[in-house]
């Protein structure tokens, strides 16, 4: 797979550590929540940030994507909590 | 059909950007404002200000994407909305939505709709800056509630 | 509880009357205007101006029971309702109702009930100036389902 | 019967050719229907004013009131069309 990069908004940000990173993870890694599952095996950061994967929302490329979404193709994808505008 | 999508850290000024929806026509019979408000105290302590943090691109493609939704479900002459981002204090203005209609119920229900997906899908975050430190808001169930109210009219792709 | 009823015959300013509502709070944290303005046409054909009939006394006591009844469905924290009568020309305004609450929900029902009710229970007549003459408006059964949506809670006398 | 002050607005109004008047109806008048019975036969522009007696709103001392509501004890009576503002 080639470079990916992921951008972390709010807590999730705070708990990892760093608004932006680029990783290349394994083949195995298809869909957003095996992504989840990767990352949160990274460090006790990553952990920490995604102990919780039913409050992570994610999107590929600036569009609201769940879980099961595959990431094929994707070249930004961004992890935050539910969100609280307005 | 005039639209105006805007996200900024300076304060907006409510009353010019209704001007500017209304401003030269004779066919807007409704105008519905919705402002929202840093407010003082957040669950009864008080607050010193709130920093909005968003997602630059995301933010705004979002929120035209349901300007556009709110223009093809009611007859709409005119749209503003406006997202502040950055460290706001209490007393000031985070949000504004402007909706212009022949008549009211088309201008109530889309400034509802949108400000129920501003609340829930707009990639925005607030922090409370308190006394006693800096903590994140949580999303509100009821806010999800409201925002299913809006039923995706058949034939369009369910909200995610 | 900052309440403004007002029936007048002079133009009114819905910015000024928002910021008297708000000044100095920081517990209001959501605002909702809405402004009935004069269309430049009625079923299709341009006007002149509207006439605004009133039954003085009758409106003004009409509107402020409405407006305690807003108060006492939902938590606000103020409202003002302006309604102007005599001629009014296209583009001007007409009404204003202004909610204020500290969550949108309330302020956008109550300013919603408001119109509603202003629609069809106030004492207010709209006569039509155009090129061939004056006509009355007719009210409308649109309003009238709109108003009955407010159900009577549990109690109080129902809407005669 | 005493002295009733009877008020009009809008075509109402306009067709009975006066804003207000004072009138004595006889005591068989009880209720606002009666009266709106009773002020139809007074002339050609008062039949005119009440020919669709559906059409007709009524108000007892600026309060809203139904065709069956008695009059006793009012000291002004308004007629008008349904209303328009907002």
């Amino acid at each position: 797979m080639s470079t990916l990069k992921i951008v972390y908004f709010a807590w999730v940000r705070e708990r990892v550590g760093k608004a932006e990173e680029e990783v290349v993870p394994p083949d195995s890694v298809k869909t957003v929540a095996d992504l989840i599952g990767w990352l949160g095996e990274r460090g006790e950061e990553y952990a920490h940030a995604f102990e919780h994967p039913k409050s992570i929302r994610a999107a590929i490329d600036k569009s609201h994507v769940q879980p099961g979404t595959s990431i094929a193709g994707a070249r930004e994808i961004a992890f935050f909590p539910p969100m609280t505008g307005g | 059909m005039k639209t105006t999508v805007r996200l900024q850290r300076e304060a907006f000024d409510p009353a010019a950007e209704a001007a500017a929806l209304t401003q030269g026509r004779t066919d807007i019979g409704a105008l519905v404002s919705f402002t929202g408000i840093c407010r003082g105290a957040e669950s009864g302590e008080p607050i010193a200000a709130l920093t909005l943090e968003h997602y630059p691109g995301m933010a705004e493609a979002e929120i035209s994407r349901h300007v556009e939704e709110a223009t093809s479900r009611w007859p709409l002459m005119g749209v503003t909305v406006i997202h502040r981002h950055g460290r706001i204090e209490p007393g000031e203005n985070i949000v504004l939505v402007i909706t212009a209609s022949s008549h009211r119920e088309a201008a109530f229900a889309a400034a509802e709709f949108l400000m129920d997906f501003l609340k829930t899908r707009a990639p925005f975050w607030k922090q409370v800056e308190a006394p006693n430190g800096t903590t994140w808001i949580e999303a509100k169930g009821a806010d999800d509630a409201a925002a299913a109210r809006w039923q995706t009219p058949p034939g369009q792709k369910a909200a995610e």
